[in-house]
């Protein structure tokens, strides 16, 4: 049987690997997965947390369902935007694109 | 059973039903092209193959299948290697998987899930993955070209689709594949719903990339589309999988629109493989009637005309079960 | 031999290493296919935990749909910059050598998760949790009867929300495309 | 996209699945090849070839026109003295690059180039489309000779209502072209035409006879060829 503490530590192992990712890359769209890997970490955690502490009652999954919707939304609009940006800066490094107008 | 303890055989049942799904695809490939060099031949008065295995050429696929496992896998220099070597594996599995919640008979489905309908629609979803992987991994224009057009394609007319089944749900109360074939006992599903129905058949030949909707072979303009560097067995699993789709998705649409297995007389699995191979029959039919379309208008087609659609029988559907 | 534990192992030490490659890959096109890998084991993790509809929801949405759009943005963005992304490490005898090498690019990923882990693993360790198992029973039922009674209100607002951004996604390609 | 646009194209669909569906029941018009002797139309060009009597004699008179008639020059003939006469001793055309224009044959004052009807010239290399004179000449024994208890002409020449209108029937000029009108024996087959009657034109290595056995195997299978070649 697994333990709760083998999802939690996968979730944080994963959840730090997202973080990393989101902080020390410069492509938009590669922090982009790495917010999707964080939530991912969240998900699971939330999921095991569930699970195991409250059998029967699914509060956590619900939670999970809604974040697998926000990021769906943050998705689209957020790669509409780096498109866009892309489109008329030429660049999708963020640390380039550090001028809110042109 | 049998003197077997319980969890070796549930392990046997899946091992045994991995095989017949497999082969079933593999057998269903040959059957399916030869049909479609028969239905084609027919349409323009030819007779189609009828040389091998005369005299009505039942060995020609079979034969072909030989040429392409014998012929020389040619890889690129410039390919993205691994990309290149595993993108024809994803949409075979994709297919594979959508048989696993397809009911053959009473009590004969692979696995009973509870959201069967749920299943098909999620793992159809990641074969545009293989053929996207294909495109980008093969570093050719025309490949790349081909796999965003079809991936585009098919994206537009997953979401028609899975309005269509979540109707056919609606309808039965139910997303599992068994409850949804025994809703309809007395009445199939295509007279209660024939709109869902024309919109999960449309769809579903642009899913499975069927003429008028073939983006991803389109000869004539795309040379051969996202499969254009493969050769050999490579090849074949493409068209494995794109022979699979077709039959999967007429499949899904027997058991949800045509009532699956049921039938007077005919064992089950009989039934279910007319039905299935009617309503691929149908999609042959089409494509050789029917020139491909552009691909702007597939897309408008998808969005301004077959969502909204559904959309829209979908309401009527909750309104009608909300009065009843 | 406790299946269960060794299906978790391989389907954690898959998730890493493709979260690993997600951020570490120099081309982005691998990342975004390394991610849908990842998505697909946490799909399997949801499968373990019985959570079997939050798994099909998880391939659908997240594999079929954003790992989709993802790879659409590369192909759409100029492919020029994507190339050249963040500088291509070369030299090095192997890819591994040039990896650990490379401290940014091998070994920090690394470091960082397995920080983080610690760091959370202390912090679960002063909590007393019970170690009880997961019951046997599939949540899809629950699930659904509660997304449509106790949550209802944010379910309707995840609709709203998702409504605004699919609205606000067109007006920008619009905009862009003048 | 209007719903009067719809309908129309709804209806316009099923018209074509329906004219597609109606074709699937009737009957296949395929040619079945190889399995079953081939037809040719009427008038249809082949090859151009050698008019060769049953005596073993070329009509042709190697006068050349053929060769400058030839618009890609794939007609080569070597020219040999007899009796201080100028007279044939190679002829060579390459089918593989033939237009098919018939303009050999018309420019040809001693009808001695005819076109047979012959089209299973199919092979792997370029070297067998060169047919030399024996080639041809056995080519018009195939098409022309007559067969079992039929009286022919010679010189036969296709005559066709689609090509060459009253070619053949018109009396070939010149003094020459006489003689060989008059030498045109009447014969059945089988009888055999006999010895090589006269002088045997130097270079006409292959007597009548084997040139007949040679081609009479062929001849049965070709029943549908050949009668499309003499149908006019």
């Amino acid at each position: 049987m697994v333990s709760l503490h083998g999802y939690l530590v996968l979730a944080a192992f994963l959840f730090g690997l997202g973080l990393y990712g989101a902080l020390a890359r410069t492509n938009a769209i590669r922090i982009l997965m790495a917010i999707e890997l964080m939530l991912n970490a969240v998900n699971i955690n939330l999921v095991a947390f569930a699970q195991y502490l409250t059998p029967g009652l699914v509060t956590g999954a619900v939670f999970a369902v809604f974040v697998i919707t926000v990021a769906a939304a943050e998705a689209a609009v957020g790669l509409a935007i780096v498109l866009l940006v892309a489109r008329q800066r030429g660049v999708i490094e963020v640390d380039k694109i550090n001028l809110m107008k042109w | 059973m049998f003197g077997i303890p319980e969890p070796w055989w549930s392990v046997i049942r899946a091992v045994v039903w991995a095989l017949f799904i497999i082969i079933f695809l593999a057998v269903n490939a040959i059957v399916a092209v030869w049909l479609e060099r028969k239905v084609s031949g027919r349409i323009q008065r030819r007779i189609g193959p009828q040389r091998v295995g005369r005299p009505i050429g039942w060995a020609q696929t079979i034969a072909d299948v030989f040429k392409l496992l014998v012929k020389e896998d040619v890889r690129a220099e410039a390919t993205d290697k691994w990309v290149f070597l595993l993108a024809p594996a994803i949409p075979f599995a994709a297919i594979t998987l959508m048989f696993l919640v397809v009911p053959w008979g009473k009590n004969l489905i692979p696995l009973n899930l509870n959201i069967g309908l749920l299943f098909v629609v999620a793992v159809t979803s990641f074969e545009v993955l293989g053929l996207f992987m294909a495109g980008w991994g093969s570093n050719n224009k025309w490949a790349l070209l081909g796999a965003m057009r079809t991936a585009a394609a098919m994206i537009s007319y997953e979401l028609p689709m899975v309005l269509a089944i979540l109707a056919v749900g609606m309808t039965a109360g139910s997303l599992n594949m068994n409850d949804v074939v025994n809703a309809q006992s007395r009445v199939p599903f295509i007279l209660i719903q024939p709109v869902a129905f024309l919109i999960y058949y449309i769809a579903s030949l642009a899913e499975a990339n069927r003429t008028p909707f073939d983006f991803t072979e389109a000869e004539s303009e795309l040379v051969a589309g996202a499969n254009i560097e493969y050769s050999g067995l490579r090849w074949a699993f493409f068209f494995l999988a794109e022979y699979g789709s077709l039959v999967g998705t007429s499949a899904i649409a027997a058991t949800l629109f045509l009532g699956g297995w049921r039938g007077p007389i005919l064992p089950g699995p009989v039934w279910f493989l007319i039905k299935t191979y009617l309503l691929v029959y149908v999609a042959m039919w089409i494509r050789w009637t029917l020139p491909r379309v552009r691909i702007d208008q597939l897309l408008d087609f998808g969005w301004k005309f077959l969502l909204p659609l559904a959309l829209a029988d979908i309401a009527v559907t909750g309104i009608v079960l909300a009065l009843l | 031999m406790n299946w269960q534990l060794v299906t978790f192992y391989i389907l954690g030490l898959v998730i890493l290493y493709a979260a690993y490659r997600v951020v570490t890959s120099a081309v982005i096109t691998h990342a975004a296919l390394w991610l849908a890998v990842a998505l697909v084991g946490v799909a399997g993790i949801y499968l373990q935990l019985q959570a079997e509809f939050l798994a099909i929801i998880q391939v659908l949405i997240y594999v079929g749909a954003i790992v989709t759009i993802i790879i659409f943005a590369i192909m759409l963005s100029p492919l020029r910059e994507i190339k050249t992304e963040e500088k291509d490490r070369r030299g090095g005898a192997t890819r591994m050598g040039r990896a650990v090498a490379s401290v940014e690019w091998g070994l920090a990923p690394v470091a960082a998760g397995l920080l983080f882990a610690l760091g959370m693993t202390w912090a679960y360790s002063r909590q007393a949790w019970p170690v009880g198992s997961v019951p046997p029973g599939l949540i899809t039922e629950p699930l659904g009867k509660s997304l449509m009674t106790t949550y209802l209100l944010p379910f309707e607002v995840a609709s709203v929300l998702l409504l605004v951004a699919m609205v606000g996604a067109i007006v920008l390609a619009i905009r862009g495309q003048k | 996209m209007k719903v009067a646009d719809i309908g129309k194209a709804a209806v316009n669909i099923a018209k074509g699945l329906g004219v597609t569906f109606g074709e699937q029941l009737k009957k296949p018009i395929t040619n079945f090849y190889p399995d079953t002797p081939a037809t040719v139309k009427d008038g249809y060009r082949g090859v151009p070839v050698l008019v060769q009597l049953p005596t073993g004699e070329f009509t042709c008179t190697a006068c050349m026109a053929c060769v400058r008639a030839c618009p890609i020059g794939i007609i080569q003939l070597d020219t040999v003295m007899v009796d201080r006469k100028r007279a044939m001793d190679e002829f060579r055309l390459e089918v593989g690059r033939c237009l098919q224009c018939n303009l050999c044959v018309e420019s040809c004052n001693f009808d001695a180039l005819v076109m047979a009807p012959e089209f299973e010239l199919a092979s792997y290399t370029r070297e067998p489309l060169v047919l030399y004179k024996n080639d041809l000449a056995k080519l018009y024994a195939k098409y022309f000779w007559p067969k079992e208890g039929e009286e022919h002409h010679f010189p036969a020449r296709v005559t066709s209502k689609h090509h060459a209108p009253g070619a053949g029937t018109g009396t070939p000029r010149g003094p020459r072209a006489a003689k060989i009108a008059q030498t045109g024996v009447t014969l059945t087959p089988g009888g055999g035409g006999g010895e090589p009657a006269g002088k045997t034109p130097v270079g006409a290595s292959v007597p009548a006879e084997s040139a007949r056995e040679a081609t009479g195997t062929t001849r049965p299978q070709d029943t549908g060829a050949q009668k499309a070649g003499e149908g006019a």
